[in-house]
């Protein structure tokens, strides 16, 4: 039962993990840069329910909508003035530009929202489940963050293979410039990207903060860097993989941090990151690219 | 007026200047074949046209309407198409899937539909490697798959760099004769070929380029047998 | 005994048998040209020989040994060096150390006297430098010594390739389609430096060309490859007149 | 005609006598006491990331993989030495003894981590391997922070739970005290020496770079297949770079560990990785001098903030993003050699219209 | 070249005879931004009512404040010399054990009185002339462990605490041994790190499992209120017990109270308590800095500016004097037998020559969303 308890206890921390690596892994695949201030906009949009919610006093759904348009917006500018010029440059010089980013971020939103932590209120009212007379609790927000992910993923693969705007998106992450000959518009396209990708960090930043609710502007940074571990866990660009990898991130983490050793459970996780990537170099569900030679 | 002026075109790779002022037109209807040694400054011509590298100075007009500054995912819906020199197929994307992105700026279905038949009537490799990875296609079927791609747009012009590289003696005639009725379906070829025997006999007018700039020029028939253009290019 | 005794060769991609009983005997100083339609294996079969790929079938013996299923590294140890049907240069490098790192395994001294710098380290780089320039010369490429490779106009990449295989001191050079992407003038050129190429190093060249000029100017012995298959086999005269080859790849 | 490309040991001249120069001027300063505290602390720790920065560029530069570990390797070298120095210090008291060996442990330890992170990274490609550099460093710093140590008249204890795990004898004393790390190894890093190090490690890095193993680990970058088909053994070659790249950030660590009282693991965070990585990138991939002089600004330009407080951060990533669009931006780029090309035409004049625009092939 | 700037002022030999520069340092950006910045508050109000009033003596203060982010390193040490350059004769700082280790031996060479209100290891004060306003952390572990088994809480124990964090790891460790010596009985001994502060569901299952009556939590009180949190919906509902990091807890934006309901903890300082001291510092710090409330932080520090200006008035000194002088002067005088101080975190605080200062711990109990004393 202990086992079935923490097991549960690795999904729920899992799935929230699967929910920000689906945004990540999508601009990771599509704009092929690792986007490291994708963290930051999940906070942002912590703070954007907050501020609605809690200041403002708009109804949950309101504020969720309202975090979605902020972050969505917030995705397309910080793609316009930081990544945009990039757009030639090596994918290394993007990577350093988004630790900039970043960076801004974080230390703007102390200068709005001050160092103090706030108590994010739960957008979920989702009742929680009760197993094995209440030795086994699933929390409402554990069933939010596992039907959104199945959603997302669902709804992305639809997206991007079954649709022009879709294909598109695949036609750049391969070759701007024979997409470009398509006729596909590169920045539209990546634009779009980062606007699903942001929106998508709204969705995160939401389900983040109402399974852990305090807010600070660093909420972003660690869960970020996880979830970039999970989608590399399920193969880069993969978004099955990127929801497969977040929850067995979860779950090894809280299983070592159950019966082996609290201190080194994220070595742990890192551990068995890297014995997968031995085994499939490519990840969970990373297609394995043969280089013709 | 002609169909594509290219005018006092001039374009530099940092230090470097590929194109010195080149001065062209395709009329409606033309092959063009464009010749010169490696180097000349041949794909970068064609780069600038469809709007892939911007010109220094000097102008690309298009039915009477300056493209120069225009972006390429544009000059593709305004009716120019470009096999890149070096393929440049989605390597992992399958064969079908890059046809279909040959079409993607147009929205009707059943014509791409009928298209895509089309391009298998032409290259029936293609449709026996539908499903097959791009990227592991050998050297001629991605030069095939090129130009189909390039067909599913529909243009009006078809910029082509080098297309029969690469390809068996049998496609390079081949590929000559679908030039040649790409050309009578009524579409304009941009025609860029190290081939220029071949290129020169289904040619209306040929552009020879040397070091990015335009030394020579005329109808096809008279260049074939331009004596510097055999020594230079024919290897006669 | 031949140089190059490749015995019922054999792979297959998925459903796709791309390569299929292909035998070959390559005799030492031999010009010898493997060609075939788009698609027929040429390239795979370079790549069977070179380690690339493993095959499923068959076996390669290299002037007496038995190199099948050994990797691409222990291949060129053993005497196979070749070009790429799509030009691969260390492009960051300048044209001469291109053609350095081919003489790697020829001219060595360990890191620390590179790092130290000991007197070896000098004598064996003034060594490389001239025996680099050497080769060069023959390919026309000195005068590009010392410009970055990826800044070479198309035909000279192709040359740098084979001057860079050529390093390697090889017994047998494998290129896949030299002359394509080069006008009539440039094949001409790239003819004669081939077979100075044999003359000089007194190599055994197998290449792939589709441009008949070539293929029939120097290649002494052909096979023909179609769908993965030997359909035929022998001097090229008699092969380039066989009336299936006409069919399948020459046309006209 | 195109540029040539210049051979490398003008270049490595160059920069030996711009640093030279540097520190003569910084030494002038020490001895007149002109010198701020804030600069003089920042000696040493400029010379360690720039050391950080030069070994990183061998790996990211040259070699073309993306580490992300580099904290990693640097926290064994200063863990492992600061270790060494406190069980040797009452031993051996005289530092230009103590020092030199344990720069050598930390190196020697932080390059056998080097070559067995090598091992697994050797199958893996781009951002798969950025991820495994990644994972190793946080599992080093992870180990090393729940990691107890301590001796007695029994020997020594280890434990990895906690301090009163270890069940040390009361006369036993703490050598690692997990997260509160080490404290009181001696301070025998000073700038002078670090100074050395630095010199030494660029003359590493140029002379590694302009040798045949340098030429065979940029052609693994380049053309890691066409390297294959000339004989180069890719595993050696990757794992020789991976094991120099390590074996100077841990010297870096020793540095590093020797300027402070203190030495907590935390410090070696994916931060730090990613803060090298930054000066490698913003030096220039591949640019050993645009490395130090990326380290050398980075590490100053906060520090230089301070009097506008509450924005200093805000202002440093906002330099960051600036100076990253500028330097990698191809107009701006190109706009900048231009004038830069005039600018040098102005002194060298009867060459300048030569020199400026090269014409085509 | 700015950072060559004005030497003049960090020579250690004084400057303007009525102005004492006062130094502090402490994380104003990242995660423990919040610390500092309490610190950095509370101290410039203090340093205002001191100067308001006339000064000390007729000499007044001055304070310069630096951002340490909390590093461990070279980044502490850069504020410390920042500061040295802005010609501090006396340090207040630093606020977090980390960067006070990193500079505790720089103050040292430089013979600067350094008195910190927070930083807490023991290791801090192991030079003679740093002195803390805090507890040392073992302190507060062996009076937990004290007051738990003196006043009969619980029994059984479970812990949760932060294994890559000094402070905790400290308190925990003695807490440990002192609490086995009082027989009490730790049944889960769990931790996590900074890396994973977010979730403690792990942690929790296996105290509930082990069936503590007491969760002991010497922790930092955002982890303390995600804690609460996750226990209530993991239907674990022990006595919780905590230090002096727990402050802060109901001042958070939006907490729901009745979460802590019942909690315990040790701690110098509660913002509500009744006492003049407390409630005049409350209001003028709601009033200067935009209604926030002060946390033990900065009572600490508001406490350290007041410690340092009773000092100088006892000893007379005089900003012309050479901060050594100046430390061997405070030094001597603040472990003198005779100087006791009387603040928000503590009455008759008295300090050894060994740096850590005697108050007696307050435990207090949150009752009806208040802290009310036990
Ligand atoms: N990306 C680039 N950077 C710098 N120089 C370039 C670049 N691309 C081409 N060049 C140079 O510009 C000139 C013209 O090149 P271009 O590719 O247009 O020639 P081409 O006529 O197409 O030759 P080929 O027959 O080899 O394809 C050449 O000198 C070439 O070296
Ligand atoms: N890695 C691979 N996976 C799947 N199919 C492959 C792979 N490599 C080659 N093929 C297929 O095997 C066949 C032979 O390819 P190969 O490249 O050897 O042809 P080729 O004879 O060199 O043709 P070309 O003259 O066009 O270069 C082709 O149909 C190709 O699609
Ligand atoms: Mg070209
Ligand atoms: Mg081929």
């Amino acid at each position: 039962m202990a086992f079935l308890e923490t097991l549960i206890n690795g999904i729920s921390l899992g799935s929230i993990y699967a929910v920000i690596a689906l945004g990540y892994t999508l601009v990771y695949g599509i704009a092929k840069m690792l986007n490291f201030a994708h963290g930051d906009v999940i906070m942002v949009g912590g703070y954007a329910v907050f501020t609605a919610m809690v200041t403002w006093n708009w109804s949950p759904w309101l504020a969720m909508l309202f975090a979605v348009v902020v972050c969505t917006l917030l995705g397309i500018t910080i793609e316009k003035v930081a990544y945009k010029p990039l757009r030639k440059a090596s994918s290394l010089s993007v990577l350093i530009t988004a630790i900039g980013v970043s960076y801004f971020l974080q230390n703007m939103a102390l200068l709005i929202f001050k160092e103090k932590p706030k108590v994010f209120t739960s957008v979920v009212n989702i009742p929680k489940i009760t197993l094995f007379d209440g030795k086994v609790v699933i929390k409402g927000e554990t069933t939010a963050a596992i039907i959104t992910s199945v959603v997302i993923v669902v709804a992305l693969s639809l997206f991007i293979n079954h649709t022009q705007k879709g294909r598109a998106m695949l036609a750049v992450s391969e070759d701007k410039d024979a997409a470009q000959l398509m006729g596909i518009n590169v920045n539209s396209t990546i634009s779009l990207t980062f606007a699903i990708g942001s929106g998508l960090a709204a969705v995160a930043g939401m389900l983040l903060c109402s399974s852990y609710p305090t807010l600070t502007n660093t909420t972003g940074a660690m869960p970020g860097i996880k979830a970039f571990v999970a989608a590399v866990f399920g193969g880069i660009g993969s978004i099955p993989g990127a929801m497969i990898g977040g929850i067995l991130i979860g779950v090894i983490e809280i299983l070592g941090r159950a019966y082996i050793s609290p201190q080194l459970a994220d070595a742990i996780v890192f551990a068995v990151l890297i014995l997968v990537l031995m085994v499939k170099p490519t990840g969970i569900m990373g297609k394995k690219i043969n280089e013709k030679v | 007026m002609a169909m594509l002026e290219i005018k006092d075109l001039c374009v530099n790779y940092g230090v470097i200047k590929a194109l010195k002022g080149i001065t062209f037109e395709v009329n409606e209807g033309e092959v063009i074949a464009l010749i010169g040694a490696n180097g000349a400054g041949k794909t970068t011509t064609l780069h600038t046209i469809t709007g892939l590298l911007n010109a220094r100075s000097g102008s690309i007009v298009l039915d009477g309407k300056d493209i120069t500054k225009t972006p390429a995912h544009k000059i593709v819906k305004m009716g120019i198409a470009h096999v890149p020199e070096g393929r440049r197929i989605f390597q992992n994307l399958t064969v079908l899937d890059n046809i279909r992105l040959g079409a993607f700026t147009r929205k009707d279905k059943d014509g791409i539909a009928q298209d895509i038949e089309k391009v298998y009537k032409l290259f029936p490799r293609l449709e026996e490697r539908k499903t097959q990875i791009a990227g592991t296609l050998s050297g001629g079927e991605q030069q095939m798959l090129a130009m189909g791609r390039a067909l599913m747009s529909k243009p009006r012009i078809v910029v082509m760099d080098e297309p029969s590289m690469g390809l068996s003696p049998i496609l390079v005639s081949e590929i000559f004769d679908i030039i040649q009725s790409i050309r009578q379906q009524g579409t304009t070829v941009l025609l860029v070929e190290q081939n220029a025997k071949k290129a020169l006999s289904i040619a209306d007018r040929a552009y020879v380029l040397e070091t990015g700039k335009i030394v020579l020029s005329g109808k096809a028939s008279d260049l074939i047998n331009d004596e510097s253009v055999k020594k230079a290019y024919l290897g006669e | 005994m031949a140089l190059l005794e490749v015995k019922k060769l054999g792979i297959s991609f998925g459903g796709l048998r791309a390569v299929d009983e292909f035998s070959v005997k390559i005799e030492k100083g031999e010009l010898y040209g493997l060609i075939g339609p788009n698609g027929a294996g040429k390239t795979t079969v370079f790549n069977l020989l070179t380690g690339v790929y493993k095959p499923t079938d068959g076996s390669i013996i290299l002037d007496g040994v038995d190199i099948t299923g050994k990797n691409t590294i222990q291949i060129n140890h053993a005497g196979i060096a070749r070009t790429f049907q799509n030009i691969r240069l260390f492009s960051n490098l300048s044209v001469i150390d291109n053609v350095k790192v081919g003489l790697h395994n020829h001219y060595k001294y360990s890191a620390a006297t590179g790092v130290f710098r000991l007197p070896k380290y000098f004598r064996t780089e003034k060594e490389m430098d001239k025996k680099a320039l050497e080769l060069l010369k023959v390919f026309d490429l000195d005068k590009q010594a010392y410009l970055p490779a990826s800044g070479l106009p198309y035909g000279k990449q192709r040359k740098l390739e084979i001057a860079r295989a050529l390093a390697t001191e090889p017994k047998l050079l494998l290129l896949d389609e030299p002359a394509a992407g080069m006008n009539p003038n440039e094949t001409a050129e790239l003819m004669n430096t081939i077979k100075a190429v044999r003359d000089e190093f007194d190599m055994t060249v197998l290449l792939i060309e589709h441009d008949m000029s070539l293929v029939s100017g120097i290649c002494e012995k052909l096979s023909v490859l179609n769908f993965g298959q030997l359909l035929c086999q022998g001097k090229t005269g008699e092969v380039l007149s066989n009336p299936e080859v006409i069919t399948a790849y020459l046309g006209e | 005609m195109k540029k040539k490309i210049k051979p490398m040991t003008r270049k490595s001249f160059i920069t030996y006598g711009l640093l030279l120069i540097v520190f003569v001027a910084v030494e002038i300063l020490i001895s007149t006491g002109n010198i701020s505290s804030m600069l003089k602390g920042l000696l040493v720790p400029i010379c360690v990331y720039s050391i950080l920065a030069v070994s990183l560029n061998l790996t990211v530069g040259f070699l073309g993989e993306l580490s992300l570990g580099q904290a990693g390797f640097m926290c064994i070298g200063a863990y492992s030495s600061a270790i060494f120095s406190n069980l040797v210090k009452e031993t051996i008291t005289q530092p230009l003894i103590r020092f030199p060996l344990a720069i050598l442990v930390g190196g020697i330890f932080a390059a056998l981590f080097g070559i067995i992170i090598g091992i697994p990274v050797l199958r893996l490609r781009g951002d798969y391997l950025a991820i495994v550099t990644l994972a190793f460093g946080e599992i080093i710093k992870n180990v090393f922070a729940a990691l107890y140590i301590g001796y007695d008249s029994a020997g020594l204890h280890i434990s990895l739970k906690s301090q009163g795990d270890l069940g040390l004898a009361p006369d036993g004393k703490m050598i690692i005290n997990g997260a509160l790390g080490i404290s009181g190894t001696p301070n025998d890093s000073t700038f002078e020496i670090a100074a050395a190090i630095l010199f030494i490690t660029l003359i590493i890095a140029y002379n590694f770079v302009n040798s045949r193993t340098g030429r065979a680990v940029m052609s693994i970058r380049d053309n890691r297949i066409a390297a294959e088909s000339v004989g180069l053994n890719i595993t050696k070659y990757k794992l020789m770079t991976f094991a120099l790249t390590a074996f100077l950030a841990g010297v870096a660590g020793v540095l590093y560990s020797h300027n402070f009282y203190s030495l907590q693991a935390s410090k070696f965070d994916y931060n730090l990785s990613i803060l090298v990585l930054v000066f490698v990138v913003l030096g220039g991939i591949g640019n050993i001098r645009g490395s130090v002089i990326a380290a050398i600004i980075l590490t100053m330009l906060p520090e230089l903030l301070r009097s506008i407080n509450n924005y200093r951060m805000l202002m440093y990533a906002i330099v960051l993003i600036v100076m990253m669009i500028c330097t990698s931006n191809e107009t701006i780029r190109s706009f900048f050699v231009r004038n830069i090309e005039k600018f040098k035409g102005l002194f060298k004049k009867n060459k300048a219209q030569t020199e400026t625009v090269k014409e085509g092939e | 070249l700015t950072a060559c700037g004005d030497s003049s002022k960090s020579d250690g030999k004084g400057g303007d005879e009525n102005t004492i520069v006062i130094g502090g340092s402490g994380p104003l950006t990242g995660d423990a931004a919040q610390y500092g910045v309490g610190v950095k508050n509370a101290a410039q109000l203090a340093v205002d009512e001191i100067n308001d009033a006339g000064g000390v003596n007729g000499v007044k203060f001055k304070l310069v404040f630096e951002d340490d982010e909390a590093d461990k390193g070279d980044k502490a040490v850069n504020a410390y010399n920042a500061l040295k350059d802005k010609g501090m004769q006396i340090m207040l700082g630093t606020v977090t054990t980390g960067s006070c280790l990193a500079v505790i031996d720089k103050t040292k060479q430089d013979n600067i009185f350094q008195i910190t209100p927070s930083a807490s290891a023991q290791d801090v004060i192991k030079n003679d002339n740093t002195f803390q306003i805090c507890f040392t952390d073992p302190n507060q572990g062996k009076a937990s462990a004290d007051y738990i088994a003196e006043n009969n809480v619980a029994k059984k124990i479970a812990v949760i605490y932060d294994s890559s964090d000094a402070y905790s790891s400290g308190i925990f460790n003695t807490f440990k041994s002192e609490a086995s010596e009082k027989g009490l009985e730790i049944v889960a001994e769990q931790s996590f790190t900074s890396d994973s502060k977010t979730d403690f569901s792990a942690q929790i299952t296996a105290a509930k499992n082990a069936d503590a009556e007491l969760l002991f939590l010497p922790i930092y009180y955002q982890q303390a209120s995600l804690i609460l949190a996750q226990c209530k919906s993991a239907g674990f509902a022990p006595k919780f017990f905590g230090c002096d990091g727990l402050d802060g807890l109901l001042d958070v934006e939006n907490f729901d109270k009745s979460l802590a309901e019942g909690v315990m903890l040790l701690t110098p300082f509660a913002a509500d308590a009744s006492d003049d001291a407390t409630q005049k510092f409350v209001k003028a710090y709601k009033e200067k800095y935009n209604n926030e409330t002060p946390n033990q932080f900065a009572a600490d520090a508001y406490d350290g500016i007041k410690i340092i200006a009773k000092l100088v008035e006892k000893e007379s000194i005089k900003g012309n004097m050479s901060t050594s002088d100046i430390c061997d002067k405070l030094k001597k005088a603040i472990s003198s037998d005779d100087f006791s101080y009387d603040g928000l975190t503590g009455v008759s605080m008295k300090w050894g020559a060994d740096g850590a200062v005697s108050k007696n711990p307050k435990a207090v109990v949150i009752k009806d969303g208040n802290y009310s004393a036990l």
